[in-house]
């Protein structure tokens, strides 16, 4: 990847210049490295991936990405500035959302209610307000509401609006999690395995909505996926990464045809 | 066969936000504030105001406060007791040196003053979780109550430590003092209590609520969402001490009349309250309402059952009194550990769906 | 001289935590294998403590209620239980205590969140507490199993001639250490070298995985509450001895709670390390700093303790650190 | 169905009322509890003692007395939720044997106008009358004991105090700092030190306590202690090998629940006390005639004798001669709690009355006014001797110190009664 403001993807989507750049990335736990000096951009637009085999990782640089993990070396810079060190949750309102590999939904909370937290950070009436039910905290909720319900429409959940999503089955809370995420109009929403564990079928929706979201939104998206047809069809750039070092990076094409990407993974993957 | 939804339609967002959303839900509940505003301060006696009706709408009030910062939040606490006692010293304090100012908005302060010593109390929770802070907030309750029974000026250097409540009055009827009529005291305890009820209602749907039900839910997962954990559990414990801090309040002035910190907010108060949210529902302020009356009711019931009808001797029938209240308790949990608030939501959906259940 | 002063309020500190020790004790074996924050230990220990005078005195048991009932004055058989064999005989009654907890509440609560299991013990603590007084009456009771109170002369001479100072040591206090210390050794010894202890440590580790190799959890539920039980029993006698059997006892339940917090609610060691601190703690506060406050400060600095610690190490003294992961 | 249990339960709310026809006098008791063992003697003592005069002369004036019975378990709001149940039902007197639930009534029972009679405890400024109009507490208070305290010690040492070392145990609550002000005073006039030890309830941990007693080595130690305290007071003053004859209790501290457990280590311990002990008085004869041997005891009469039923009869003596007073004054046998508080404030129970009860010189003369209610103050010692189990008294009734006392009374129910907004009467 050489251009610096943007380029045409295969399907003549135009990508945008950089977004994120992760420089050099180390993040260590004790005497364990979980990541090795990485480096990589994502741009405005695309649909990034960062594949790898197991404890290769990338939850971690998923979680270094939004705020959870402070790496020990390396910057990250948003937006052409540096991001000083951070809590998640000042990440998360840069413009930063996730989902989790293993569901974080709030189980007490409906719908709803799980959806329309991710619009805490557009909702700032203050306190007193709220205890009255009265002014801006009325105004905000219904506003707010009106964004969610959009979500809700597109993600084709109207009929579980209210239901506990403790009830639900695996499959819509995924799609919950995912409202969730989007509820916040991030700038980058990042996946973590958005895909696990989730049958053919479900797959497939799945894909349908990543795409649609970003072709719709516009939103950049960074993902980890386990399953390697799906990432390859669904994303335009794709990390890969082994043993928290990153040893290939670029089209699905030029990843595909990597051969240390083929011994370390690919190899072991289709044996 | 009329309590549903059906053909009750909202047609905007604001309705469909609404505290309940069945009409005959509605109905219901003015019908209860109409009687318990317009009939029940007619009739009530000494009795039932000082044994039954003002301990439990003061103690809804902390309830709901505790129900806050447990039921929403998820921070357990055990330090009611000694929240309860900063209300009580600081109206006391605010009484004694402004006698000018109406007792209302000493109370008000009261609770404010108690939200700061909440928020201070209310730190080690960023660090430490669960029973630990459980156990932790214990030191809130037994510092505080060792303050106030160690330093003469928060009893204004009377000499055996004890706080009375001078008379106060609202439009010429006594509310504090041995004048207070029932009716007063019952009034001033239904207003705060139905005013704080809904204010703890309105909080927990909006967006602060959203806030404290994603930190108890699942901290870590709020706090990538952008939820601020130091925010939202000190602003839970802040609103939760502020409820907490007015039931203190009310429950020297207008109920006990006078109050020594060890004895009237010792550790029992905590547990108290933290079993009428368990029993009552945790995360529902109707529930905080159920186990208050529950636990309010249930020993004056045994008692009066025990020894008044069967005519047993006082001790054995306070300790059979005490083996049904935990044999209760246990059963309760047993049956549903959500609480009196979800047995009621339960009984509702089957009306809901009555007379045609599937 | 007030270096020796301190010291011996250290020792009696020391002496004080291995009491604390010793109810901390109970509740970290419940705790380990069932999960379930048992706050009834303190009313455990009050009903052993009650039952065994009981016992040692011939007393019919639920006379009050008897007697009410039925109009009648039945008050004692007439005859008294030897110490050692009233102790066999309670032990056994809190055996079937433990019994009827698991079939009546914990199978029931199975699954159920750790505080909805922590109110059901605050129930049962009710319970008890209500069973204990209907069963032998609210009078303070004197029990007396034959070990020595007073300071020990023993030390306060040895300490005199070392000195020039004698140290003051409560005899029961000693005493309190070497039991405490004994019931360690047996606990360590039954954990590590029967079937059943190695099968209580592995539910410990891992509800599951010991459900998978077939250990019944009913049993061992069974097994630690009995356990508790006899500890309840053991530090019952201790506080008893010292200041009589009444209602009070129980509440050295609050005494045992900061230690959890600083020893960890999973950790025997920290139990016991965890007393040691607190009762050297408070009274050594108590002794330099309580008087410039106004005193009785003992109450509450166990808690202030255990919290300023947790803050600065929230795992506990013996806890690993905890890596937080989504 | 559910209709009636409803019904059902709503009256079982509402305390079942005793027929208007007798005197009532309400026993607030306490048996259950932190204190519950203290209690319930106290409360067999005050039930037997209106059962006698019930069996045998058939009530007061031809009036049967009734003492319905309600549970506070020593918590003040129970305590306020028994006497909301019981003062409907015509209640004469309330006698709560609890500072805390006495601090509660006060005002209630000056609004409502029922006397509150509280011996020994409760709050000690009640003593005057012009203040405190329905609060009567003779024979003697808190404050008096410290006083004849410090005066039986004054009279151990020649009259002279100066230089010693007074070290002061107490409940850290409101009773337990109810001495201090008075010792306080008392150790600027006599010259000697007091050291405040303050003992957090309930108080099973006083090892730093009486390791500072240990170093500090104060001449004499004094106590105001309740519950499991005092047991572990004492049984660590044994530890210490203190010398239990310079041990002091106040009247809540020495009741034989005290000292049995601490076993022969108590022995020679001493403790204030406003009445006699033990069973060397006539009265007995009747109590065990009509009331122990019939079996309509309370309790089946298992503390007969002993010091907390002793005080409890005592209190219901008072009373009931308050009752008769009243009676007299009012010309009718059925009256009514105001013209109790004239009985009250007419009291004269002379030696030579207490004699007629079959309770020679059980307690002091108590002479009631209007503005003196907590009569002369009088208060004695009783030393225990662990061999005997028994308690037996060392001198006579002393009158207190009221020269420092009188000044101290005043200026807090005055302060009282500028916060309550009393204006004093009489």
């Amino acid at each position: 990847m050489t251009m610096q403001e943007g380029y045409t993807t295969a399907d003549g989507r135009q990508i945008g210049g950089v977004l994120m750049d992760l420089r050099n990335i180390t993040l260590r736990f004790g005497g364990v490295t979980a990541i090795k000096d990485i480096s990589f951009d994502i741009r405005e637009g695309e649909i990034r991936a960062i594949i790898g085999p197991n404890g290769a990782g990338k939850s971690s640089m998923l979680n270094v990405i939004s705020g959870f993990y402070v790496p020990q070396e390396g910057e990250i810079w948003f937006k052409g500035y540096r991001r000083g060190p951070m809590k998640p949750y000042e990440v998360a309102r840069l413009g930063i959302a996730r989902t989790f590999q293993n569901i974080a939904l709030f189980d007490g909370m409906s719908v709803l209610d799980n959806i329309m937290t991710g619009r805490l950070n557009m909702m700032k009436a203050p306190i007193w307000s709220q205890a009255l039910w009265w002014g801006r905290a009325e105004r905000e909720e219904v506003e707010n509401r009106e964004q969610v319900e959009k979500i809700i429409d597109f993600l084709e959940i109207q009929n579980i609006r209210k239901t506990p999503v403790g009830r639900l089955p695996y499959g819509l809370k995924k799609r919950v999690e995912l409202a969730r995420a989007l509820a916040a109009e991030p700038r980058i929403l990042l996946l973590d395995e958005p895909m696990a564990g989730m049958n053919v079928e479900e797959k497939e929706d799945m894909c349908r909505f990543i795409l649609d979201v970003n072709d719709e939104f516009g939103t950049t998206i960074a993902l980890i996926e386990h399953d390697m047809g799906v990432v390859m069809d669904l994303s335009d750039r794709v990390v890969v990464m082994d043993y928290g070092r990153k040893i290939g990076d670029g089209t699905p094409d030029e990843v595909r045809s990597n051969p240390e990407v083929i011994s370390a993974y690919l190899g072991v993957a289709h044996e | 066969m009329f309590y549903r939804e059906a053909g009750d339609f909202k047609t905007s967002y604001r309705d469909d936000g609404q505290t309940f959303p069945i009409r005959l839900d509605r109905w219901g509940y003015y019908a209860i504030l109409a009687v318990a505003f317009l009939v029940v301060p007619f009739v009530i006696d000494s009795y039932w105001a000082n044994a039954v009706l003002v301990p439990f709408l003061i103690y809804a009030i902390a309830a709901i406060g505790l129900n806050i910062l447990t039921g929403y939040a998820g921070q357990v606490s055990l330090g009611t007791g000694g929240f309860m006692a900063v209300g009580a010293y600081a109206v006391y304090k605010l009484m004694t040196s402004f006698p000018g100012v109406p007792i209302v908005v000493h109370i008000v302060l009261a609770g404010a003053i108690t939200a700061v010593v909440g928020v201070l109390f209310g730190l080690p929770s960023l660090r430490i979780k669960g029973f630990y802070l459980a156990v932790a907030t214990l030191a809130a309750q037994f510092f505080l109550v060792w303050l106030f029974n160690k330093v003469p000026w928060f009893y204004n250097y009377s000499a055996s430590g004890q706080i009375n409540a001078p008379e106060r009055t609202i439009l010429g009827w006594a509310v504090t003092g041995p004048a207070t009529t029932a009716s007063a005291k019952y009034l001033i305890c239904l207003v705060f209590a139905v005013v704080l009820a809904w204010v703890a209602r309105n909080l927990t749907r909006g967006s602060v609520g959203r806030k404290w039900m994603a930190i108890r839910d699942m901290d870590i997962a709020a706090e990538i969402i952008g939820v601020n954990p130091l925010t939202a559990k000190l602003s839970a414990f802040a609103v939760s001490s502020f409820f907490v801090g007015i039931a203190g309040a009310l429950l020297f002035s207008v109920y006990l009349g006078a109050a020594e910190a060890s004895e009237a907010f010792g550790i029992n108060k905590s547990f108290l309250v933290l079993f009428m949210i368990i029993i009552g529902g945790l995360g529902s302020i109707f529930g905080s309402f159920a186990g208050a009356a529950f636990l309010v009711l249930l020993p004056v019931l045994l008692k009066n059952v025990l020894v008044a009808q069967f005519g047993w001797p006082t001790d054995l029938a306070a300790h059979i009194e005490l083996m049904i209240v935990g044999a209760l308790i246990v059963f309760f949990l047993i049956v549903e550990p959500h609480g009196l608030a979800r047995l009621w939501a339960l009984t509702k959906e089957k009306l809901r769906l009555w007379p045609f259940p599937h | 001289m007030e270096f020796l002063y301190a010291s011996e309020v250290l020792a009696n500190g020391l002496m004080a935590g291995v009491m604390y020790s010793l109810v901390a004790l109970g509740f970290v074996l419940i705790y380990k294998a069932s999960g379930v924050f048992n706050y009834a230990q303190g009313v455990m220990a009050l009903f052993a403590a009650m039952t065994l005078v009981g016992i040692m005195e011939g007393r019919v048991p639920f006379a009050h209620l008897i007697n009410a009932a039925f109009g009648v004055h039945v008050s004692s058989f007439g005859w008294t239980v030897p110490g050692l064999f009233a102790i066999l005989l309670t032990a056994l009654i809190m055996v079937g205590l433990a019994i009827a907890i698991e079939k009546l509440v914990l199978k029931h609560l199975v699954g159920q969140e750790p505080i909805i299991l922590f109110m059901a013990t605050i129930g049962l603590a009710w319970f008890l507490e209500g069973l204990g007084d209907v069963m032998w009456g609210a009078d303070v009771k004197v029990l007396d199993v034959g070990l020595p109170q007073g300071i020990s002369e023993t030390v306060e001479t040895m300490t005199d001639n070392w000195l020039g100072y004698g140290f003051f040591i409560d005899r029961l206090d000693i005493w309190a250490a070497v039991i405490a210390a004994a019931l360690v050794a047996a606990l360590v010894g039954f954990s590590q070298y029967t079937k059943q202890g190695r099968a209580m440590r592995a539910v410990a580790d891992d509800h599951q995985a010991a459900l998978s190799v077939g250990i019944s959890l009913q049993f061992i539920w069974i097994m630690v509450w009995s356990i508790a039980g006899f500890v309840a029993l053991v530090a019952g006698i201790m506080w008893g001895t010292k200041s009589g059997v009444q209602f009070s006892l129980s509440l050295i339940a609050l005494k045992a709670l900061p230690v959890l917090m600083l020893g960890g609610f999973t950790s025997i060691p920290g139990a016991i390390v965890g007393g040691l601190i607190i009762g050297m703690g408070e009274k050594l506060f108590e002794y330099f700093v309580g008087s410039m406050v106004g005193g009785a400060t003992e109450n509450w600095f166990a808690y202030v303790l255990a919290l300023i610690f947790l803050v600065f190490r929230p795992q506990g003294l013996f806890g690993e650190r905890i890596i937080e992961r989504v | 169905m559910k209709l009636k249990l409803a019904t059902v339960a709503l009256g079982a709310v509402m305390a079942a009322a005793p027929a208007m026809a007798d005197l009532v006098v309400p026993n607030l008791s306490y048996r259950t509890g932190p204190y519950g063992a203290n209690g319930t003697q106290y409360a067999d003592g005050f039930n037997d003692y209106f059962t006698l005069l019930n069996e045998r002369d058939g009530g007061i004036g031809g009036e049967k007395i009734q003492t319905p019975e309600c549970e506070t378990a020593y918590n003040t709001e129970k305590g306020v939720e028994c006497y909301e149940a019981t003062k409907g039902s015509g209640a004469l007197v309330y006698n709560p044997l609890s500072t805390g639930i006495t601090y509660q009534l006060i005002p209630k029972v000056s609004a409502d106008k029922i006397p509150l009679y509280t011996p020994g405890y409760g709050r000690t400024s009640a003593k005057n009358g012009k203040v405190f109009e329905w609060v009567f507490n003779a024979p003697a208070n808190y404050w008096d004991g410290a006083s004849v305290a410090i005066k039986y010690l004054l009279d151990q040492n020649g009259g002279d105090l100066n230089g010693k070392k007074i070290a002061l145990v107490y409940h850290n609550s409101a009773y337990g700092k109810e001495p201090i002000r008075t010792l306080q005073e008392l150790s600027k006039k006599h010259g000697f030190t007091l050291t405040e030890l303050p003992v957090d309830p309930p108080g099973q941990e006083q090892k730093s306590q009486w390791l500072q007693i240990r170093r500090d080595k104060p001449d004499y130690v004094l106590m105001w202690g309740w519950g499991v305290m005092n047991q572990t007071a004492i049984q660590e003053a044994a530890n210490i090998r203190f010398p239990m004859e310079n041990f002091i209790g106040t009247y809540w501290s020495g009741s034989e629940v005290d000292v049995k457990p601490v076993g022969a280590g108590a022995n020679g311990y001493k403790a204030l006390t406003f009445h006699g002990v033990g069973m060397d008085y006539p009265i007995y004869e009747d109590m065990k005639k009509h009331v122990i041997d019939p079996g309509k005891a309370s309790q089946g009469g298992q503390y007969v004798g002993s010091v907390l039923y002793s005080r409890g009869m005592y209190a219901a003596v008072v009373i009931a001669e308050a009752i008769a007073k009243a009676q007299e004054l009012a010309g009718t046998a059925q009256i009514n709690a105001t013209q109790l508080r004239d009985g009250f404030e007419a009291l004269d129970i002379t030696p030579e009355r207490l004699a007629e009860l079959g309770l020679p010189d059980f307690g002091p003369e108590i002479k009631m006014t209007c503005d003196n209610h907590g009569g002369s103050g009088m208060a004695r010692l009783q030393q225990w001797d662990a061999s005997a189990g028994k308690w037996s008294l060392i001198t006579d009734f002393t009158e207190p110190d009221q020269e420092v006392l009188d000044p101290l009374i005043l200026e807090d129910s005055e302060a009282y009664a500028k916060e309550a907004g009393i204006s004093p009467r009489c």
